[in-house]
């Protein structure tokens, strides 16, 4: 893929951005700081606790510059997971029960997308209301319980390794490139720019905003949908709080990136960067045994310092 | 040298999960071990425990103390501190797989026989009671309303108008018995599954000027007070502090090799007007009961 | 041309939008009780309806402050996180010094700094709120469970707790406190200069920068107002559950957008009113009161709660365009 | 003789609610044309320029297609007949580069389905972008570009795709002289190869200099297709306002310059522009001048304290002043912005709101608001400016951009201004609009006002003002007096010798 694809449209501006920043300065504390941090079994550590969080944040990037929003994406893994739970443990079928996970994904995402695109329903509003459904389904198929019995073969698709790789860090580096290749060399990709940017210029050059923006919305109840395998491998099992909040985290996590709110201008790489950065600070003030509230503290100004270099850099 | 421990606790706003790690400290303190604390930064966050769980396992404690913040999704958590070689105490919430040195709880469901019996009595075995369920789902609440509705059972002439969620919290216990009193002119008693919540119906009796027995679990410093002030009728003892000690002298005990029982059980305790006093003084200033004495009990 | 002749008699009789809007979500709350009294025969009892006005004023304090904030195309994340803080730091002054009245202005008082800084960040420093706030969130929840460490306060005297649980002339003290800044807020929107800025920044803050209007202290002003809003709902919350615990606003935020939502405001801004957002918390109050009183299963909750969201604010946008 | 129009459109009908936009109009195109599209603000002209190319659909009426019916529902259909659009608007996309707003929904695919030829598409952009002249990267994202590159960007896109039917709405509002000779060349070169030019346009020089053929709108309505040879502009005039209208304005006398309204000293700021040196004095016009992206509109912004200034000084009745939007406006300044859309309107609020939102703390100085004396103070306004719209809660964007404009102005009469800056005040406004607006100008300095005048169009700066500076490159390079301001001298001084 040539570099010069994404340099000009992909970088919001052309300096070291806000998150590259944080980032580094994380990385160098915790590695100062803490033995631990930097062993290669503790960067695989940091790296794989972050592919869940990656899978939401692609599509969350791609939604926000069409200046949208998906706050139903926890509650929608939340609830895939439970089907892809329930449908494995019925059927044995592991495929069956991923297909299954993909269609509670796809489902949720082609409601979000027609209530937002047909009934012209704002999407954050939209999304809280499919929130509250996915919620509430899986609250109503398990009974606030855990839906425990899965087979070992799914664990593996989180705990396996390829070629000393760990499977979600594969998994996720697949999604990566899939979005990457989406946003910037395919038709959908530049109709994403003209969403969030001009749509007007769509609706001119006779585009359907709304067959688009319901793929994006598609685009990311399937990833939604990708994820629950990766969160059901994870705790090998499904619970109906397993997602809770996730949405939020995947926001943070696009804005940290430099995703801006509001032009239809997003940046694919510095939402990996962010993700990895939240994953990064966790893990350090856990290593250096830092109280769980200072912790909490440490997110929020983590979440405002790298807006903050940000904004200090565009004033120039 | 220091030997480290770290202890997994679910929440950090709930103050039984305090006294938990008071008691751990007070422990390590007398033991001359390290304790520090892991606690989700979201409230009972499944994935952020596990996270938290892997995060340690780089940083290899001596021991740990554990309290899943769901018994079944964290199984997955516990065979990694297994596979690590760490040796791992359950404390509280039994863990539904995974190898452990010990487990140190006490039985929701005795506590919740044995509280609900109380209040059952008081009412003189008739009359109408609502029921305060904590989180739908949850392994405590589910037991504790278990141990509820058996004692109602005992109880024939005692009828159940309504058993109602209010996710172990004040607020929506409060307003989810304002709403339950519009439909329900006589209530005789209120069964809640934690003390929050039955401080949360007493506000709301007090507000439309009801009279009902209260009962709640946990013992917490609010409920002895409520108790000592005749507003509470009772609250089950789940003594957290006390888990917290001895769940870590058994993990201190297992390090150096000295014998250890597989489980105990805490004995179910009734705080009422009657032996409300040893409970008011405030946990930091307790000291640990050894193993021995509370085997021996 | 006789157009302005036209518009002089026209405009007498055009409704406005807003009123009209208003109107149509009154009807759906009408329609909402009786559907809901022909299923539970308490649910028109007085007793109910001033149970249900009580309940609903706790969201509609929070969610007007946020009103003012969301016209500005603005969003407050950190208004449970805010009450959380101020109903604690309230507590312990209570507590300590054993006067309300130095209680209530900590809680005020703590909550309109978090505000006034929510609303540096927008500025100031040009952090998108959403982003801001939210950032503001964790930091807030992080200082309450600092400050708490896991504990409870309890206890307040009863003079305090007469601003929650008291009753005036056989209301609940709550239903005044929420009337009462029902008017100050349509007051403060619909009849005041600084209310008509506050709607052209949400239109458009370039147009009102360029007319003269202060973007950036109006914004500092409307997140203060929301965080001070906050501050006070946390005295109610304190005044009727008689204690503090760290959590206590956790899950208050979404509830609180949502009565906005509900109530018609934009979030692009530069439309809606304090009043509609009452019309919200009723409606969401009332739900979740009928299915108490019909005793369903509470796992439906989250499911009804969100399909009426959805169903109310597609009703108002077909009504919109009906309307135009 | 009956020539087979090209394309045809035939009553044509469209109503926005509460307007009728279009009643019953009829409008043909013949190959080679240039078609003047022309009438005042408000007249319907981009409405029926949207129905044609699919953007808009028509309530009645119905099209032919070099004689056969055709139906025109979205503008894929307006594409395939050939018809390309250059919108009054810009329909282009921040953040995407040259190359993709130019071929925005006709990418080249590569071989992977789905994916687009990105090398493939940068050539075709480059070969058009060369084409009409405009020598720029197709890879620099057009978010970074001016108003006028935009417009050529605009140009390039209509013309890549080999348009029939060449709709061009406006496009010069945005261009300097250079730009515009370019366009015209392109004009004549397209007309050669057979295209239809519907061309809609304010000043008519540019009819008179370009059209074949005349269609006038008039409230909706087509009133008159004509030939420029055969008419003559006041008989154009009178067709579209419906009444004679003198449009050669005549400069009144004005009174004697009173004491320095504006001083501004050593003006430098991060905008672009450095050493600016210039004073207004109460009652008169003082115009700006200069080439487009000479910074005028900077220095206007940094006078009116919305940028920040780096050095220099600005006195506004001997006080100085800076840096504050509110304070300049509660001084007396007032600014029309050169983008009404974006800087000067909240699009989607009342006419009403709109006009008294500048004059709010003049109104109101309790600090209360009264709706009853707002609108009588929006009414006085709209009557004062003959602003057409049925009612004062109309939200401003339905109106016309001439319209539109008028309020703009109209908000800082509430306001009390005693010192304007009018940035491009009749961009995209009809003849007769922008005589009121003339006349509006010197109702405002007979009254004492100062008003300091920005305008691309050097003409109106020789007709109105009482002086002019003349900017190039960020500074100010020369003052002309009232004797020696011709069009000829700004150019000689806007222009690198
Ligand atoms: N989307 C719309 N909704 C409602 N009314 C509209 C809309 N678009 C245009 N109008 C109205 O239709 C009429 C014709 O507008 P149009 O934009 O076609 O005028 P125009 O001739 O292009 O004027 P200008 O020269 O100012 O561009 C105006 O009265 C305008 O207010
Ligand atoms: N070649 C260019 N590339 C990028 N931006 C440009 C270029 N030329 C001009 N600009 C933009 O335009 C600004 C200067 O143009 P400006 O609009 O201030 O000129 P002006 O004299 O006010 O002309 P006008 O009012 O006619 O647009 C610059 O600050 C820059 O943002
Ligand atoms: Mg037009
Ligand atoms: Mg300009």
């Amino acid at each position: 893929m040539s570099t010069r694809g994404f340099s000009l449209a992909a970088l919001p501006v052309a300096r070291v951005p806000g998150v590259a920043i944080v980032l580094v300065v994380l990385c160098a504390g915790f590695g100062v700081t803490s033995p631990g941090f930097a062993t290669p079994a503790n960067i695989a550590n940091i790296l794989t606790q972050s592919t869940i969080l990656l899978l939401l944040a692609l599509p969350m990037t791609v939604i926000i510059m069409t200046e949208g929003l998906d706050l139903s994406i926890g509650a929608v893994l939340t609830f895939a997971s439970i089907v892809l739970a329930v449908t494995v443990i019925a059927t044995g079928s592991p495929t069956l029960a991923f297909l299954a996970a993909l269609g509670v994904g796809l489902c949720f995402g082609l409601g979000n997308g027609v209530l937002i695109a047909v009934f012209d329903i704002p999407p954050f509003i939209t999304t809280l209301g499919t929130l509250g459904i996915a919620q509430g389904l899986s609250l109503l198929v398990t009974d606030g319980q855990s839906v425990v019995g899965i087979p070992r073969s799914i664990e593996q698709i989180y705990s396996g390794t390829a070629a000393g790789i760990p499977f979600p860090i594969i998994i996720a580096a697949l999604a990566y490139f899939i979005t990457h290749a989406l946003l910037y060399h395919t038709r959908f990709g530049t109709y994403v720019f003209a969403l969030g940017g001009n749509r007007e210029a769509l609706r001119v050059a006779g585009i359907s905003v709304r067959g688009m923006l319901i793929r994006v919305y598609v685009f990311g109840g399937l990833m939604a949908g990708f994820a629950a395998l990766l969160m059901t491998a994870r705790l090998n099992s499904a619970h109906p709080t397993a997602g809770i909040g996730m949405e939020f985290d995947a926001i943070a996590a696009v804005a940290v990136g430099g995703t801006s709110f509001e032009r239809g201008n997003g940046w694919l790489l510095g939402t990996l960067l962010g993700v990895i950065a939240v994953g990064v600070l966790r893990n350090g003030l856990n290593l250096l045994a830092v109280p769980s509230s200072v912790q909490v503290a440490c997110i929020g100004a983590l979440v405002i310092v790298a807006l903050f270099i940000d904004g200090m850099r565009a004033e120039r | 040298d220091d030997e480290t421990i770290a202890v997994f606790t679910k929440n950090q706003t709930n103050p039984y999960f305090q006294a938990v790690r008071v008691g751990t400290e007070t422990a390590a303190k007398a033991l001359g071990v390290k304790v520090i604390q892991y606690v989700p930064t979201k409230p009972d966050s499944i994935p952020e425990q596990l996270s938290q769980v892997e995060d340690v396992i780089v940083k290899k404690p001596n021991a740990i103390v554990f309290i899943p913040v769901d018994y079944k999704a964290l199984v997955p958590a516990v065979e990694k501190i297994n596979a690590a070689g760490i040796p791992v105490t359950n404390i509280t919430d039994r863990s539904a797989g995974g190898n452990f040195v010990a487990f140190v709880g006490a039985d929701d469901y005795s506590i919740g026989l044995s509280v609900a019996r109380r209040l059952l009595k008081a009412i003189g075995g008739k009359g109408n009671v609502i029921i305060l369920e904590g989180v739908k789902g949850s392994l405590t609440s589910t037991n504790r309303v278990r141990g509820f509705n058996d004692a109602m059972k005992e109880n024939p002439d005692v009828k159940l108008l309504a058993s109602q969620p209010a996710n172990f919290q004040r607020l929506n216990a409060l307003q989810v018995m304002e709403n339950l009193m519009q439909s329900f002119p006589s209530i005789d008693g209120v069964l809640a599954a934690n003390d929050p919540m039955a401080v949360g119906a007493i506000e709301a009796l007090e507000g439309a000027n009801r009279k009902a027995l209260v009962i709640g679990i946990n013992g917490s410093k609010e409920a002895v007070e409520l108790i000592k002030s005749g507003k509470l009728l009772a609250s089950g003892d789940f003594n957290g502090f006390i888990q917290g000690c001895i769940g870590t002298e058994i993990a201190v005990r297992n390090l150096h090799k000295q014998p250890t029982p597989k489980e105990v059980m805490l004995k179910p305790i009734v705080i009422d007007k009657t032996n409300f006093t040893p409970y008011e003084m405030p946990v930091e200033q307790r000291a640990c009961p050894t193993l021995e004495q509370i085997v021996s009990n | 041309m006789n157009t302005a002749a036209r518009t002089a008699v026209r405009s007498r009789f055009t409704l406005s939008r807003d009123v009209m809007q208003a109107f149509y979500r009154l009807l759906g709350v009408v329609l909402l009780c009786a559907i809901l009294a022909t299923l539970s025969d308490v649910f028109l009892t007085t007793n109910n309806i001033l149970n249900v006005l009580r309940q609903s004023a706790l969201l509609f304090l929070m969610a007007s402050g946020l009103t003012l904030v969301i016209l500005t195309a603005g969003l407050d994340l950190s208004i449970g996180a805010n009450v959380a803080l101020s109903a604690c730091l309230a507590a312990s002054v209570i507590k300590i010094t054993g006067s309300p009245l130095l209680g209530m202005a900590t809680g005020i008082g703590c909550g309109a700094v978090i505000g006034l800084a929510n609303g540096i960040l927008v500025t100031a420093l040009r952090i998108p709120s959403f982003i801001a706030t939210y950032g503001m969130m964790w930091m807030l929840t992080g200082v309450t469970y600092y400050y708490m460490a896991g504990e409870t306060i309890h206890g307040f005297p009863p003079e305090f707790r007469q601003l929650g649980s008291g009753y005036l002339l056989g209301v609940p003290m709550p239903v005044y406190v929420m009337v009462l800044f029902l008017l100050i807020g349509g007051l403060f929107a619909q009849r005041t200069v600084w209310g008509q800025q506050i709607y052209a920044i949400g239109a458009n803050p370039v147009t009102a920068r360029l007319s003269g209007v202060p973007v950036e202290r109006r914004l500092v002003l409307v997140y203060a107002v929301s965080g001070a809003m906050a501050g006070l709902a946390s005295l109610i919350i304190l005044a009727r559950i008689n204690s503090a615990q760290g959590d206590i606003g956790e899950d208050l935020t979404l509830p609180a957008i949502a009565a906005v939502l509900v109530g018609g405001t934009s979030l692009f801004g530069g439309s809606g009113t304090v009043a509609g957002t009452l019309i919200g918390a009723l409606i969401l109050t009332l739900v979740l009161n009928a299915m108490n009183l019909l005793q369903i299963n509470s796992s439906w909750q989250p499911l009804v709660t969100g399909v009426i969201v959805l169903l109310a604010v597609w009703i108002d946008t077909r009504a919109r365009r009906i309307g135009e | 003789m009956t020539v087979v129009p090209l394309f045809e459109l035939r009553g044509i009908s469209k109503e926005f609610p509460g307007v009728k936009a279009l009643d019953d109009v009829s409008f043909e195109i013949r190959a080679g044309e240039v078609h003047m599209l022309v009438g005042e603000n408000g007249a319907g002209k981009s409405t029926l320029m949207k129905i044609l190319c699919g953007a808009y659909r028509a309530d009645r009426g119905s099209f032919f297609n070099n004689g056969e019916p055709v139906t025109i529902h979205d503008s894929t259909a307006a594409r395939k007949f050939g018809i390309a659009v250059i919108f009054q608007d810009f329909t282009l996309v921040p953040y995407l580069d040259i190359a993709q707003n130019i071929f925005l929904g006709r990418e080249f695919s590569s071989r992977l389905p789905g994916f687009i030829d990105r090398r493939r598409i940068h050539a075709e952009a480059k070969r058009v972008l060369d084409m009409i002249g405009f020598d720029i990267d197709p890879r620099m994202p057009v978010h970074g570009l001016g108003v006028a590159q935009q417009q050529m960007v605009e140009i390039a896109k209509a013309l890549s795709q080999d348009a029939r039917i060449l709709v061009m709405d406006e496009p010069t509002a945005a261009l300097s002289d250079r730009e515009t000779e370019l366009l015209f060349a392109m004009i004549a070169r397209l007309k050669k190869n057979g295209v239809a030019i519907i061309y809609i346009s304010h000043r008519l020089s540019e009819v008179f200099a370009l059209g074949d053929r005349i269609t006038v709108l008039r409230d909706g309505s087509n009133i008159a297709s004509l030939l420029p040879a055969e008419t003559t502009p006041d008989q154009l005039v009178t067709l579209m306002v419906g009444r004679p209208v003198d449009t050669t304005y005549t400069r009144p006398s004005r009174p004697t310059p009173g004491a320095v309204v504006l001083d501004v000293k050593n003006l430098s700021g991060p905008s672009g522009f450095s050493d600016i040196n210039l004073t207004v004095r109460a009652g008169e016009i003082v115009g700006l001048s200069g080439l487009v992206g000479s910074g005028r509109t900077e220095v206007a912004r940094a006078i009116f304290g919305a940028d920040r200034v780096t050095a220099g000084e600005i006195r506004l009745f001997g006080e100085p002043i800076g840096g504050s939007t509110e304070i300049s406006a509660l001084r007396g300044m007032a600014l029309i912005p050169e983008n009404r859309k974006t800087q000067g309107l909240a699009l989607a609020r009342s006419v009403g709101d709109n006009i008294v939102l500048a004059g709010l703390r003049k109104l109101f100085p309790s600090g209360f608001f009264f709706p009853g004396r707002a609108m009588k103070a929006a009414r006085a306004i709209i009557e004062k400016l003959r602003i057409a719209t049925p009612t004062l809660r109309r939200p401003v964007a339905t109106l016309s951009g001439g319209n539109q404009q008028k309020v703009v102005v109209g908000k800082w009469l509430n306001a009390d201004a005693r010192f304007y800056i009018f940035d491009e005040p009749t961009r995209g406004i009809d003849v007769g609009a922008k005589a009121e607006i003339f006349r509006l100008l010197d109702g405002l300095v007979h009254n004492g006002a100062a008003i300091l005048m920005i305008s691309s169009e050097q003409i109106e700066i020789v007709h109105i003002c009482d002086r002019a500076y003349v900017m190039r490159s960020g500074r100010i390079v020369g003052e002309l007096a009232h004797h020696e301001l011709t069009e000829a001298n700004i150019v000689r001084l806007g222009i690198h010798q």
